[in-house]
């Protein structure tokens, strides 16, 4: 329960095993809701609570749970907290369900919360399972949030445009046009764009990985010389 | 061997099925607490898209309750039942709002909400839902363009049967040029629903078309 | 008029044989010194049947076949054998190998040869012995030993093969010989024949050597069943498997033997040799070479095995320019690594390469696919596909792409838009696969032993036990077991101290000046020692060499 | 001079595209002759778009520039998407494109000679998608548009957007002959009727199809220099006449026949051009019969039910994800092993 | 509210004992992932892993009690085909375990004084002799592992690297330069 073991569980959730771009997993969600900024986080977000829940959830009972049944009850656990926050979205915030819609029963599916689940919540505590999860689901929230704004800048030159429907009809002043009269880039809001735009990102990840190791292993030799 | 099989099963089976048990009523509390409000809010937003074409100040019954079911017709393009929505004030009837489609779009259906005043004036279209190519035929969406609001006002008083066409054709109604299928649909949909408003205009507001 | 097949693919070089076809055969001068490997063939190498300071006669054996795949080596003169040791051979890696030299006393004195008037009276076993003894190999550059191809085993051969095609660029070692020596080919091939009880005699020469055409086919009009065909001229046909395709229409995949289908082919060359070796006697200790290139007069030679092919090329007169040698022709030859190394029974040809005669390779881009190779491959195989694998080293996938069916003719790299060194990636390819075989091999024998000596451990540990108790049963039942453990103790003390003294012994039999006890031995005892310590020096030397090379890697 | 063999044949990446640049040039040059010479400033423009990108990538890369500039794939890329979208289109449109084909397409592909797509295609069909709108205004070939431009008002129009004073775009453009036969279905035209309104010439559209014949006549001459081997043409073109040709007998109203199919759209070009491009075809003869196949297929398909106004571009893309499959699956039999399979 | 709990209940009834009968029924004995592992290794039989041979490190692998990095015979090759099998990624070498040359040890028969040791040592049995004989290395069934080195009390055991011969010498990858420009003199 260390202060560095958080941390070290963050920064994993966070960059080091990125769930978008990194482990590439639940790419269904991550292409389909991230054609702007709001969709995009919204669904992280609620992603972010059912892995947090789920972890959390799994790791209080994983000593009551046969293994052969391991599978089954995981997933029952990460459905009824989906439909739960299904059926609150759906009371509280209507218009944003309606704009999520299939993705939200979705998250069941999104293999990175079984993932997480099998991999962390099922060998850890119960705090450690929770905040693992919501490392994980902040990674993801991040990915879907830069991705989402790229392509909605590109498609659409705008940035948060639709954050009424989560944050009520005052927050439209909240929505930038990034650029004014833009034509508009089709194929960044449409499924191959969202695939161009994740390659991208995974490219840029590489690439800044590749340049702090090839800085460390410069510095190295002169330290040990030194 | 067959003792612990059978005995594996069992525990198995009933570790499952507290779990089901257990988030199963976990769920239905939930949805006890949550459903009245989720039919608000469905009601809410059906209300919210009627209101843009439905001004607040053409109504005051509960147009919701007031509806009518509209059977299959050449003229609406419908294939199932529909519902039409009455609006009245003071107890007249005011508005009437028809579920309409246009077969014949660039690549498939499209659904419309037509609010028509009962002087045959439109009083509003918007497109519910279309397949047309995004970014080009899809300026019928008021979301993307102004377009469809060059409806309001009119009525086939105003324009004769050669108007309720695109420019290109010969009519009134303005088109983006290199996209002329959709709007073409459009307004030929909207034209058709005026007429059917003119054959049907009394049963509309009255009882009912059998 | 015979019906000529084709083969698919092909290439059409510039084939540069003008500057060597010109003037006769001409018998190159004795040189300094001759350095002869006593590998030059296919299979095992010979072993050495003579000493250093050994006077040696022309034509004697100075290494004996050794091993069912292998050929004799022969003095290419008469002279003083002065080392026997590793030197450095024509082959493309620089490595040196078993080599003899030899330092020619000018003499050029031959031993008794056995002619042989009468061969068809001799038994076709003891004509296969004569040709391993006289070294007698494939002269085409396969140098495969003839005595083992010309035996049909079961199979009925129908139809003899003889390669005149020569289609490589420059190279006319082959149309000279049969332009002069027409004659005595066929003798071997009439020979070669009898041997393979053959029907048929098919001599294929491309339609560019009209001379070497006519002189075979006058030369065939005094032998039966003997026919001289014009096949066109195009690049690889003069490849074995693409000459039999193209006189019979048979197709010889690889791995497959010809003779199995009833073809065999040797070549012209060999088969001159063949009917020297038989009818004179003459072992194999010269062969014609193309010496052409970058040199002031191109001309063929008739050169002694072993000759220095430095010699060769100042034969022919040197050229400033010259950029590096080749054995053999243009698209398939070897870039030798040193013109110390001499002329073996596979130098058909050198060629003296200079920047004008073969430019510096262009930059080199990445595969099209634009299958121009693929259209050239005369072996139909896909080489953009074992390109792709060759260089992701994928080498399953280019086992399954065929990649051993490939003959390295490179047709493929001669079309090549990109300049891809593309024969050079399937070498590559070849050279891991046959190693991770031999891995494989090595891996699965070592793991076979060492779980057989698991099990006889485990057997000897359950014996011993069982003996044990069995004694101990006997023992009981006679009288009560010794309490103490002393007898076993004692003998193990024994042993230690045996150890230690054959260990204080040993130390002081290294430590001595001299180490071996040499007096009073028998000859055969003294050979096995001197063997002994001759595999520790070459242990050593291998050892010293590759040390040697790593800094090259 | 490492490896043998040590001659190599004269011949070179760089030659090769360079022919079928320049098997191009009769159809450009019929281009010009209709539609004027705004085609020739999309040209330059996208060579310029090309030429830049490529030794950007190539620098980004780390990988020698001048070689592979020389190659001229980048330029071929170029002439063929610019050849495929409307010649008055807004300069940054081309730009937009050509950027696409050769840093995206190409390059994050690893370059010449590792991309799975065409690019040209690739190029085109994220234009057609993005911007369909500017897509579809197609130069009415000369005397057909309500009035003609001359070459300083197509400039002006390229880069600044305005047209004359009195002059709408759409008087100055159509859709494509197929679009309009589309269009014309859609609305319950008839074929006869259709095939009688003035865009339409002889064989297909008045001036696209001499284009077409133009494109023609380019690829003969690659077949005949042996740049391009007959399978992919001749297969693409033969289906494409049969299928078009099947549907024509059934329904003459609503197929056109399939001499329309042929001289229409970007068939020629295709045939010769698109599909054969070797990086993004099969290898083996057997393998470019079936893609050329599928190809004609798809075209017809997209053409007569698709949704865009051309279906080669994304037919090409949608054979050219089959292309290792097919390549697998029809390797040929090699010497001495026919009898094997 | 009732009938959702009494299908839920029915279904996670039937399927947990399916699922608890399934698995005792269809359990997997033994693990055919040592073998793979142990096809990977060169079987040098060294113990330089720190297990006695190559199958026990095998076993070791598969258990996921060891890493992948501990052969040295092996090479780095070797750790490449361990993680593709195992779809881990590649690790290099740990500290103390160094790939060396492939070699094959040399007895010299002078020194020898024929105890046996280095015959019990090897586990390939790739020496052959008897007590008070002198022995010698089959060369070509050596393989290397150096285990008959220490035992020997007279120090005549040396392992020799296999040097390159024209028989094992192979074709170089082709390394060429893109831009000749840059790299000929």
């Amino acid at each position: 329960m260390s202060y560095q073991e958080f941390r070290d569980i963050f920064y994993n959730g966070v960059w080091k095993q990125n769930t978008g771009i990194v482990q590439l997993l639940g790419m269904c969600p991550i292409l389909a809701v991230s054609t702007s900024v709001v969709n995009g986080v919204s669904l992280g977000l609620a992603t972010t609570i059912v892995m947090a829940l789920s972890g959390a959830s799994v790791a209080l009972i994983r000593q009551l749970v046969p293994n052969e049944a391991r599978i089954p009850v995981f997933i029952l656990i990460i459905a009824v907290l989906v439909t739960a926050i299904q059926y609150l979205m759906n009371a509280y915030l209507y218009s944003l369900y309606v704009v999520l819609g299939i993705f939200i029963p979705l998250i069941v599916t999104n293999c990175i919360v079984l993932a997480r689940v099998e991999a962390f919540a099922a060998k850890n505590p119960a705090s450690q399972s929770a905040f693992d999860g919501m490392a994980m689901g902040l990674g993801l929230t991040a990915v879907l949030a830069v991705l989402g704004g790229l392509r909605e800048i590109m498609g659409h030159g705008t940035l948060l445009s639709g954050i009424d429907l989560a944050l009520g009809p005052s927050a439209k002043s909240l929505v930038i046009t990034v650029l004014p009269d833009y034509h508009g880039f089709l194929l960044a809001i449409l499924p191959p764009g969202a695939f161009i735009t994740l390659g991208c990102l995974i490219a840029g990840k590489n690439w800044l990985n590749q340049r702090t190791e090839s800085r460390q292993a410069r510095i190295e030799p002169v330290i040990s010389a030194a | 061997m067959r003792r612990t099989m059978a005995k594996a099963a069992l525990m198995t089976a009933l570790n499952l099925s507290a779990f089901a048990l257990f988030g199963t009523a976990l769920l239905a509390f939930i949805y006890n607490q949550t459903h009245e409000r989720i039919e608000k809010s469905v009601e809410a937003e059906k209300l919210r898209l009627i209101s843009q074409i439905l001004p607040h100040s053409l109504y005051d019954n509960d147009i919701i309750k007031d509806t009518l079911e509209i059977l299959p017709d050449p003229l609406l393009g419908n294939e199932g039942k529909t519902t039409a929505y009455r609006a009245r004030l003071d107890g007249k009837p005011s508005v009437v709002v028809l579920e309409a489609v246009a077969p014949d779009g660039y690549s498939g259906k499209i659904f419309m909400l037509i609010a028509i005043r009962e002087n045959g004036e439109l009083a509003g279209v918007r497109v519910v839902s279309h397949k047309e190519t995004p970014g080009l035929g899809d300026y019928i969406d008021i979301a993307k363009s102004d377009w469809i609001r060059g409806f309001d006002g009119k009525s086939t008083a105003q324009y004769n049967d050669q108007d309720w066409k695109v420019k290109k054709d010969g009519g009134k109604f303005d088109y983006m040029a290199g996209a002329t299928i959709t709007p073409r649909a459009v307004v030929k949909a909207v034209h058709k629903a005026l007429q059917y408003f003119a054959l049907h205009r009394d049963a509309l507001f009255a009882g009912g078309i059998r | 008029m015979r019906k000529l097949h084709t083969f698919h693919g092909g290439v059409h070089p510039a084939t540069c044989k003008t500057q060597s076809n010109g003037s006769p055969i001409a018998k190159a001068k004795l040189p300094s010194k001759l350095v002869i490997p006593l590998r030059q063939h296919v299979g095992h190498s010979a072993r050495t049947t003579v000493e250093v300071g050994e006077r040696v006669r022309k034509g004697q054996i100075i290494g004996q076949a050794d091993g069912h795949v292998s050929s004799a080596v022969h003095a290419s003169t008469s002279g003083t054998i002065s080392a026997i040791g590793m030197q450095p051979v024509a082959h493309p890696s620089g490595l040196p190998e078993p080599c003899i030299t030899l330092i020619p006393d000018g003499l050029d004195e031959w031993m008794e040869l056995e002619p042989c008037e009468d061969w068809k009276a001799v038994p076709h076993s003891e004509l296969r012995h004569r040709l391993r003894n006289a070294g007698v190999v494939g002269l085409g550059g396969a140098v495969f030993p003839s005595d083992m191809k010309l035996y049909a085993h079961k199979h009925k051969i129908k139809t003899l093969v003889l390669n005149g095609a020569e289609c490589e660029p420059y190279i006319t070692c082959d149309d000279l010989l049969m332009r002069e020596r027409a004659e005595e080919v066929l003798k071997g091939a009439e020979l070669m024949r009898e041997l393979l009880y053959a029907d048929e005699v098919l001599i294929g020469i491309e339609d560019n050597k009209p001379e070497a055409i006519a002189a075979m086919r006058d030369a065939a009009g005094k032998h039966s069943g003997m026919e001289v065909i014009a096949v066109p001229t195009i690049y690889p046909g003069g490849g074995a498997k693409q000459l039999i395709r193209v006189l019979t229409g048979i197709e010889v995949a690889a791995g497959v033997r010809s003779t199995d289908l009833g073809v065999q082919c040797f070549n012209v060359g060999t088969a001159y040799s063949a009917w020297r070796a038989i009818r004179f006697g003459e072992p194999l200790i010269s062969r014609i070479v193309t010496v052409t290139g970058n040199v002031e007069s191109p001309q063929n030679f008739e050169a002694l095995i072993g000759m220095p092919i430095a010699e060769l090329i100042a034969q022919a007169g040197n050229l400033p320019g010259t950029t590096g040698l080749i054995m053999g022709g243009p698209m398939m030859g070897v870039l030798l690594p040193s013109d110390k190394a001499g002329v073996v029974k596979a130098t058909n040809c050198i060629i003296a390469a200079s920047d004008a005669l073969f430019p510096p390779p262009r930059p080199v881009l990445p595969c099209i696919r634009c299958t121009r190779c693929a259209d050239a491959c005369p072996a139909e195989l896909q080489p953009q596909d074992l390109y792709w694998f060759a260089r992701a080293k994928n080498f399953t996938k280019a086992e399954e792409y065929h990649l051993f069916d490939c003959i390295e003719c490179g047709a493929c790299s001669y079309v090549c838009p990109s300049n891809i060194p593309l024969v050079q990636y399937y070498r590559f390819a070849k050279s891991e696969i046959w190693a991770q075989q031999a891995g494989q091999k090595a891996a699965d024998a070592a793991r076979e032993r060492h779980e057989f000596r698991e099990s006889r451990l485990e057997r000897d540990k359950r014996e011993k036990a069982e003996k044990l108790a069995a004694k101990e049963k006997a023992a009981a039942r006679s009288e009560p077991a010794p309490v103490s453990d002393k007898p076993d103790t004692k003998p193990q003390d024994e042993i230690a101290r045996k150890i230690q003294a054959a260990i204080d012994q040993a130390k002081a039999q290294a430590a001595e000046v001299k180490p071996k006890n040499t007096e009073q031995l028998t000859p055969q005892q003294m050979a096995e020692i001197a063997e002994i310590e001759a595999r520790r020096a070459r242990i050593r030397e291998i050892a010293q060499a590759s040390t040697d090379a790593q800094p090259r890697e | 001079m490492l490896f043998s063999p040590y001659i190599t044949k004269p011949d070179s990446v760089s030659k090769i595209m360079l022919q079928v640049l320049f098997a191009l040039i009769p159809g450009i040059a019929i281009y010009v002759w209709f539609y004027g010479p705004a085609i020739l400033v999309s040209l330059l423009l996208a060579s310029l778009t090309a030429l830049s990108t490529e030794a950007l990538m190539l620098k980004l890369r780390e990988r020698p520039i001048a070689p592979f500039l020389k190659d001229n794939s980048a330029l071929l890329t170029a002439w063929l998407l610019a050849l495929s979208i409307p010649p008055l289109a807004p300069w940054w449109l081309i730009v937009v494109g050509t950027m696409f084909a050769i840093a995206i397409a190409k390059h994050l592909y690893g370059g010449l000679g590792s991309n799975p797509f065409n690019p040209a295609m690739i190029g085109y069909a994220v234009l057609i998608i993005s911007f369909p709108s500017q897509m579809t205004h197609w130069l009415a070939p000369g005397g057909l548009g309500s009035a003609g431009l001359d070459f300083q008002s197509q400039l002006n129009y390229i880069f600044r957007g305005a047209l004359p004073d009195g002059l709408t775009l759409d008087g100055v453009t159509m859709a494509t002959p197929l679009d309009t036969l589309k269009t014309q279905l859609h609305m319950n035209g008839q074929m006869k009727s259709i095939l009688e309104m003035p865009i339409y010439g002889r064989l297909a559209g008045v001036g696209s199809e001499w284009v077409s014949l133009g494109f023609l006549l380019g690829g003969i001459y690659l077949y005949a220099r042996r740049i391009i081997g007959w399978h992919i043409p001749a297969i693409f073109l033969i289906t494409l006449f049969a299928i078009s040709g099947v549907f024509h007998l059934m329904d003459p109203a609503r197929y056109a026949g399939p001499l329309f199919q042929w001289f229409s759209g970007a068939s020629m070009l295709g045939a010769f051009f698109i599909l054969t491009d070797p990086i993004t075809s099969p290898t083996t003869p057997k393998g470019r019969m079936i893609f050329a196949f599928g190809a004609a297929i798809l075209t017809f398909l997209i053409r007569v039910y698709g949704g865009f106004p051309d279906g080669v571009a994304f037919a090409t893309l949608l054979m050219n994800i089959c292309v290792p499959l097919i390549d697998a699956w029809t390797q040929p039999a090699v010497f001495g092993r026919k009898d094997e399979r | 509210m009732l009938s959702a709990l009494l299908a839920m209940g029915a279904i996670a009834i039937t399927l947990g004992a399916v699922l608890g009968f399934a698995a005792i029924r269809f359990r997997v004995e033994g693990n055919p992932l040592v073998d793979k592992i142990d096809a990977v290794l060169p079987q040098t039989q060294c113990g330089q892993c720190g297990y006695p041979g190559c199958k026990p490190y095998a076993t070791a692998i598969a258990e996921g009690t060891a890493d992948i990095n501990l052969c040295p015979p092996g090479g780095e090759e070797g750790i490449h085909k361990l993680a593709d099998l195992l779809g881990t990624e590649f690790k290099p070498f740990g500290g103390s375990t160094v790939p060396k040359p492939k070699s094959v040890a040399l007895i010299d028969e002078s020194t020898c004084i024929g105890c046996t040791l280095c015959i019990q040592a090897c586990p390939v049995d790739a020496i052959v002799g008897a007590a008070k004989q002198m022995h010698t290395v089959i060369a070509a069934e050596c393989t290397g592992c150096e285990l008959c080195v220490p035992p020997c009390p007279v120090d005549c055991i040396s392992m020799e690297p296999i040097a390159d011969t024209t028989g094992n010498w192979k074709w170089q990858y082709p390394v060429y330069a893109i831009m000749p420009s840059q790299t000929a003199p």
